[in-house]
């Protein structure tokens, strides 16, 4: 039998597999991506508890946290943009005029 | 099926309705108007409306049962601080934005909504409510730090702060996932009472989800060691956002910490006092030592400006009232400070120059008094000489630490305030070395509304100095809501 | 006690009104006429003056022993139980002084007006004269420690400020640190008094302090403390062995000189040792070095300011001279007398050194009286007024310094001892000597100016006015206390009684009056027989050459009078020199060994650390994000354990 | 059965969810992603939540992508692909980072010590439209309306940052 549990755990590894990609790829557009699934990873988490406990109110935190995605990528993309056209470029590592 | 419609208590949120309305009403004058003077205005009027609406609302606090939005002191008095800090953020960028290809219609109404974003992330009685102030607060940030799109390291600054952002915001949506699923509720009433009963090693996964979301939280107040977005981006924001990031945004989640950690997660606060402990210690000294040899004065106050959380920290970790008093007390007099030298940075600004190294600042004193005199009274008060503001808060600070016995922490916090000193008295002493045998001459700049509101804030910061006790007494009665839930 | 109510509720208002007109004129001061500063500065001076006379009145309307109203205005700190408050406290005492600093100041604001119309740095001063006016009323007012010493570092700092106010003169800007240094010298025992104080009380107000005194203290302890608070005093106040930083600081502008080197910031001192005076009551050893420090600062200064040649000099020696005889009179157990003296030299010495200043400015600063004279026909009102001053400063029956002079002397013998009444009596016949020395150098005799002195420079009215109304109070600002010897009242010590507990000190009824008039009348003889030895030298025909006779045949005396007793050289030797030298020596030996390592290596530790600790900072998305991640998990290894 | 498509479904997410972080070519990443996302909603589906499953088909996997695959297609294809895979330092820290972090958080994860007792039985309807609706303009009205705001502030955001102007 299935539980809920399972679920979390997939979860859990969707979020890590996020977290994984964010620390090692470059491309800003990728590491957009890898946010989207760190984020469905919490959604699954949320939506199993929901079905371990029978409460609504994790659905309803999931619905939100799709329209946040949505706002940040829109936001995002757009910064993006703005990179790209001041420089041409979406390597993560040659944004480093700011540092030390 | 029938739905029932909730009584909704308009007044008990019309500070935030209002700043939202505000916020909407400045994007249409935006839009049938070209007068970007207009939209200024309208914003302006809408954030004193807001000031003035949580000014009566002082001392009436509403019990909150079931709602979403929590009533109180505490609520009212962070409502007017980020009402005012909004005013002061859009006075100082009069002039500025104008000569820095801001598009102006849209830059106002976004400090509102990122003032909504503040408000309501402190009201938030609730774990949904708060992610989403969080997040509204996050995102017009993201867009304002971006908003100089001819300059790089503006888009520089907004993509890095979009992206660490982001990802810290997904750990805090982990967190409240796990959260959630340890106790079965994301109401901040519900989990306390259940927290309240929990005895023992507590549980791993309710632990975990705390963690997670401090991340998050962390991330936002640029706690070590999830700080290193901050000299970053506030070196590339336009300069009165980052005066506006480095108070407001910072305030707003430290306050939120505070709500979190006194209300339901207060049970779990005891396994946190070692790990923060540390991360005082490293805030503090990791900021200033690496503010000591800053050539550029924007990057140097950001690293101080992580310094200064350390601080917070050390009589955060008392959690009595005491220590929750000097912490509110020193979000405000931090907020004064911080929007002063950013101001002072902003007010410098001629055309497009600003003056971002060290080097700008030499014999200061001499072409630009006004500014000069007023960054130095703030400076002073930032490395806490007496008789200013920042002595006061310091005092109160690391005084509720030794009263609750952190006497080595409160140690090491002086000892840092001393090693301050060095950069933050560097800089005055820069700005008064004397000039050459030809000293220059300078047109004095920055805008007359800007300076007036430079010398009120300078002025604010000698007089809450000298004659803290108002202020005092209007934060016991913030910080009393707080432990009364 | 007394809580605070009605117009003395209001009691803040006399220190905030002076910072109020300091804070316009450091604000906007350079944005408006140097009239605008005038009325403000002056009138901020004047309403504060005008409330002290307010205040004056409705506490004579109090019984005597109501006399002692306490403000507490507010808290500066209060976090959990530990307080700092900001306290006033009105008593006789304070009230003395705030109605004297008031007016004394606010008539040398006005003369200032005129001295200072030419100067372009007008705001500058009048910020600095009034934030001085604050601190000092902070000062005398103050209800605590803690208040006390604010204002005590405060008058510090605008007298710092106010000695090189010329800060382009080499030596204002180096007499200003002098004074900085060695106030501050006296100003280190006296913060450690305070925490003695504290750690004995473990309070620093007032009114639990001193009632509580004689059964806190032992009489040891009483001892270090009142010598510790007295050390203070001895800065501030000028005295043996700390004194010579008060000539120097006559680099000044005059009018300041006149204000805080002789009327008030000085008189500080004395001011805190009768604030203290409990304490000091239950040590005869701290009373004892308190009489010995002032008679022997009376003496040798008196004698200094015999050979003196500049103007300004010979006043700053005469006023060290006359704290002396202040603190001989709290040292000997008469504290009324000691402030009566306070009140009555303010007066003549105010308007002594602003007579001195409009000479200068007649003369075009010109500061030397060989070469002065014959100035009476000039400026006749700075003249006659002088004369009052003098004669008030020599104590010549009849004016303000006689009595009080006298309530010292008569203390004196009757408590110190023949001896100690000796000294006084000769120091008597210096003051009168010196007084009259500079009087008839500076008004009479022949013309001895420089040649570039191609006109005299009148004063204006409104030098002048305060010139002939502070004359007034030196002529008869005595009658405030005429001993009951003389058919007076002694309406001073009576006001004064309740802040000293009469059983401890003797000035009040005296054990014979014949011997007070025998006693007054010797001072009186002694001190006309000084004016006369004045007059012999200086004004009759042929006497001039008397001292340069006595010059030439005294020269050792002489050389050792003018170099004021060789104290700067004897520190020079004693104190600069070894430790210049031990200074060198610890740099060659232990510097580049011990100490180089420990300061430098931790300095330049933490310098290398802030070259290193951004380097961190890589620039790196990622790298933050994974600095977050390493973060999450070090701290959740901890947290889940 | 169902735990035949649970685990098709897990690993249909776990794969595509790698091919995310490992394909070179963005537009495989995002098609990779597209997948991910079908599968989290059929498991969506599978835990009783079927209106969830529906927004995120339609909205995420939609709308998002859409937005993502837009843009990868607008900026130019070569500039978007250029740079090589280097594993540095960064790169070995990230993934032993990474990979402690899945530890730690899994480690945890057991639902059985929630403080919430487990449901037995779930409510009938749970999970649908109208169950979530009536909680949604009930209790979450606030969040609802701020929803709105956060929507405005993103066109806003997005008109300021890609300067359209009034003429």
């Amino acid at each position: 039998m299935i539980t809920a549990n399972q679920y979390l755990m997939v979860g859990a590894i969707l979020f890590a597999i996020g977290v994984l990609g964010f620390l090692t790829r470059r491309n800003i557009i990728v590491l957009l991506m890898c946010i989207e699934l760190m984020i469905n990873g919490a959604g699954l988490a949320f939506v199993s508890f929901c079905r371990q406990m029978g409460s609504l109110e994790g659905q309803v935190f999931v619905l939100f946290a799709m329209v946040i995605a949505a706002v940040e990528i829109a936001v995002g993309l757009s910064i993006i943009l703005l990179v790209f056209r001041n420089r041409a470029t979406l390597d993560a590592d040659e944004m480093e005029s700011l540092k030390w | 099926m029938e739905i029932i419609f909730p009584a909704v208590n308009i007044a008990s949120i019309a500070p935030q309705l209002i700043v939202a309305t505000f916020a909407i009403l400045a994007l249409l004058v935006e839009v049938f108007s070209k007068s970007s003077r207009l939209v200024f205005a309208t914003c302006l009027v809408g954030l004193f409306v807001a000031f003035a609406l949580s000014f009566m609302q002082w001392g009436r606090g509403i019990p909150y049962e079931n709602s979403l939005v929590a009533v109180d002191n505490y609520t009212t008095f962070f409502n007017a601080l980020f009402a005012i800090v909004a005013i002061i953020t859009m006075l100082l960028s009069l002039g500025y934005v104008d000569n820095t290809g801001i598009d102006t219609g849209k830059y106002y109404p976004l400090i509102l909504f990122a003032t909504l974003g503040m408000m309501l992330l402190v009201s938030s009685m609730d774990l949904l409510l708060m992610f989403l102030s969080l997040e509204l607060l996050s995102i017009s940030m993201y867009v304002l730090v971006g908003s100089q799109r001819d300059r790089w390291v503006s888009s520089e600054a907004a993509i890095k702060y979009i992206l660490t952002g982001a990802f810290a915001s997904g750990f805090l949506l982990f967190g409240i996932a796990l959260v959630y699923g340890a106790t079965g509720t994301i109401s901040f009433t519900k989990l306390e009472s259940l927290l309240s009963g929990l005895t023992g090693e507590g549980l791993p996964l309710l632990k975990m989800g705390v963690l997670l979301m401090m991340v998050g939280l962390g991330f936002k107040i640029a706690m070590v060691p999830f700080h290193m977005w901050a000299p970053d981006v506030y070196e590339g924001a336009p300069t009165p956002i980052t005066g506006f990031l480095s108070t407001g945004s910072k305030i707003a989640a430290f306050a939120l910490i505070l709500r979190l950690f006194n209300n339901p997660f207060n049970h779990l606060f005891s396994d946190w006092v070692g790990i923060l402990w540390i991360l005082a210690v490293l805030s503090m000294t990791i900021g200033n030592v690496a503010a000591l040899l800053q050539k550029n004065v924007k990057r140097m106050l950001a690293y101080s400006s992580i310094a200064h959380v350390g601080y917070l920290l050390v009589a955060f970790i008392a959690l009595s009232t005491r220590a929750m008093e000097a912490v509110v007390l020193y979000f405000t007099l931090y907020a004064i400070m911080g929007l002063t030298a950013f101001g002072c940075i902003t007010s410098l600004t001629s055309g497009e120059k600003e003056r971002l190294k060290q080097e700008d600042y030499t014999s200061l004193g001499y072409t630009q008094p006004v500014q000069a005199v007023i960054l130095s009274v703030c400076l002073l008060s930032l490395a806490g000489i007496p008789l200013t503001a920042g002595f006061i808060g310091k005092f109160y600070l690391f005084s509720s630490a030794v009263d609750a016995g952190y006497v080595g922490l409160a140690v090491i916090a002086v000892l840092n305030s001393a090693v301050s000193l060095y950069y933050y008295l560097g800089l005055m002493l820069r700005m008064y070395a004397l000039p050459g045998r030809f000293a220059p001459v300078e047109v004095p700049v920055g805008s007359p509304v800007g300076k007036i509101v430079l010398l009120l804030l300078g002025f604010s910061i000698l007089a809450l100095g000298i004659y803290p006790s108002p202020l005092v007494g209007v934060v016991k009665g913030a910080v009393t809501a707080l432990s009364a839930l | 006690m007394v809580e605070a109510t009605g117009l003395f509720n209001k009691l803040w208002l006399v220190p905030a009104i002076p910072l109020g007109g300091a804070l316009f004129n450091c604000l906007l001061g350079r944005r408006v006429s140097n009239l605008v500063v005038s009325i403000v500065s002056c009138g901020s001076i004047g309403l504060a003056g005008v409330m002290s006379l307010l205040l004056f009145n409705a506490l004579l309307k109090l019984p005597p022993a109501e006399r002692h109203i306490e403000l507490s205005v507010y808290n500066w700190i209060f976090s959990g139980d530990f307080r700092v408050p900001i306290d006033l406290l009105l008593d006789p005492l304070s009230m003395a002084m705030i109605t004297m600093v008031s007016w004394v100041s606010f008539l040398i604001h006005v003369y200032s007006v005129g001295y200072m119309r030419k100067d372009e740095s007008f705001a500058r001063y009048f910020c600095y004269l009034n934030l001085f006016v604050f601190f000092m009323l902070l000062l005398v007012l103050a209800g605590n420690f803690l208040v006390l010493y604010i204002g005590w570092e405060g008058v510090g700092l605008c007298s710092y400020l106010l000695i090189s106010f010329w800060y382009e003169r080499h030596s204002a800007a180096s007499a200003g640190l002098k004074a900085f240094v060695v106030t501050r010298f006296g100003d280190f025992f006296f913060a450690l008094g305070i925490m003695l104080v504290f750690v004995q009380f473990k309070s620093l107000y007032f009114g639990e302090v001193f009632p509580r005194a004689h059964e806190v203290l032992t009489p040891a302890m009483a001892t270090w403390i009142a010598l510790l608070i007295f050390g203070g005093a001895i800065g501030k106040s000028a005295q043996v062995p700390l004194h010579t930083w008060l000539p120097d600081a006559m680099e000044a502008p005059t009018p300041v000189s006149a204000l805080i080197h002789a009327a008030t910031m000085v008189t500080a001192g004395v001011y805190l040792v009768a604030r203290c005076y409990p304490i000091f009551q239950l040590t005869p050893t701290a009373l004892c070095i308190v009489a010995i420090v002032g008679l022997l600062t009376a003496f040798i200064s008196a004698s200094i300011a015999l050979v003196h040649n500049d103007i300004k000099r010979i006043l700053a020696y005469s006023t060290v001279s006359q704290l002396g005889h202040m603190f001989l009179g709290l040292g000997v157990g008469a504290p009324t007398a000691a402030i009566f003296h306070l009140l009555t030299h303010a007066f003549a010495k105010a308007l002594l050194f602003l007579g001195s200043g409009a000479v200068i400015q007649a003369l075009h600063e010109e500061m030397d009286i060989r070469r002065m004279g014959a100035l009476k026909g000039y400026i006749p009102s700075t003249c006659w007024t002088f004369l009052i001053g003098a004669l008030a400063m020599a104590g010549i029956p009849g004016f303000a310094g006689f009595f009080s002079k006298d309530a010292i002397l008569h203390a004196t013998f009757v408590n110190g001892g023949m001896l100690s009444w000796l000294i006084m009596i000769v120091t008597a016949s210096f003051t009168a000597f010196y007084c009259f020395r500079l009087f008839f150098n500076t008004f009479f005799g022949e013309k001895r100016w420089d040649s570039h002195v191609e006109h005299v420079e009148h004063p204006t009215q409104v030098m002048t006015i305060p010139l002939i109304l502070l004359a007034g109070l030196a002529a008869f600002g005595g009658y405030m206390g005429v001993p009951h010897a003389l058919g007076g009242a002694d309406k001073i010590s009576s006001f004064l009684a309740p802040v000293f507990p009469p059983a401890h000190h003797t000035d009040g009824g005296s054990p014979s009056k014949a011997l007070e008039i025998i006693l007054m009348a010797v001072t009186s003889l002694v001190a006309l027989g000084g004016i006369g030895l004045a007059y012999f030298f200086y004004i009759v025909p042929g006497g001039r050459e008397t001292p340069g006779r006595l010059q030439q045949t005294l020269s050792g005396v002489y050389k050792f009078l003018s170099n004021g007793w060789y104290f700067d050289k004897v520190y020079q030797v004693v104190f600069v020199e070894p430790f210049l030298k031990a200074a060198d020596f610890f740099w060659q030996a232990v510097d580049n060994s011990v100490i180089d390592m420990a300061v430098r290596g931790l300095a330049g530790f933490i310098l290398r650390c802030g070259e290193v600790v951004p380097k961190l900072q890589l620039g790196l998305v990622r790298w933050y994000a994974l600095s977050m991640v390493v973060g999450a998990v070090i701290i959740g290894y901890f947290y889940l354990r | 059965m169902e735990n035949l498509f649970f685990y098709i479904a897990a690993m249909l997410a776990i794969v595509s969810a790698s091919s995310v972080i490992l394909q070179r070519k963005v537009m495989y990443s995002v098609l990779s992603l597209i997948v991910t996302l079908l599968s989290v909603a059929w498991m969506y589906a599978m835990l009783s939540a079927p209106f969830l499953a529906v927004v995120q088909v339609i909205l995420y996997a939609g709308a998002i992508m859409v937005l993502f695959l837009f843009v990868v297609m607008m900026l130019k294809y070569e500039k978007t692909e250029t740079f090589r895979f280097r594993p540095g330092l960064l790169w070995c820290l990230g993934l032993v980072a990474a990979i402690a972090f899945l530890i730690e958080i899994v480690l945890p994860l057991n639902m059985t010590e929630s403080l919430a007792p487990a449901a037995t039985a779930l409510a009938p309807g749970f999970g649908s439209i109208k169950s979530l609706g009536s909680i949604l303009y009930t209790q979450y009205l606030l969040p609802i309306e701020l929803t709105g705001i956060l929507l405005l502030v993103a066109v806003v955001g997005v008109a300021l940052l890609s300067g359209v102007k009034k003429e």
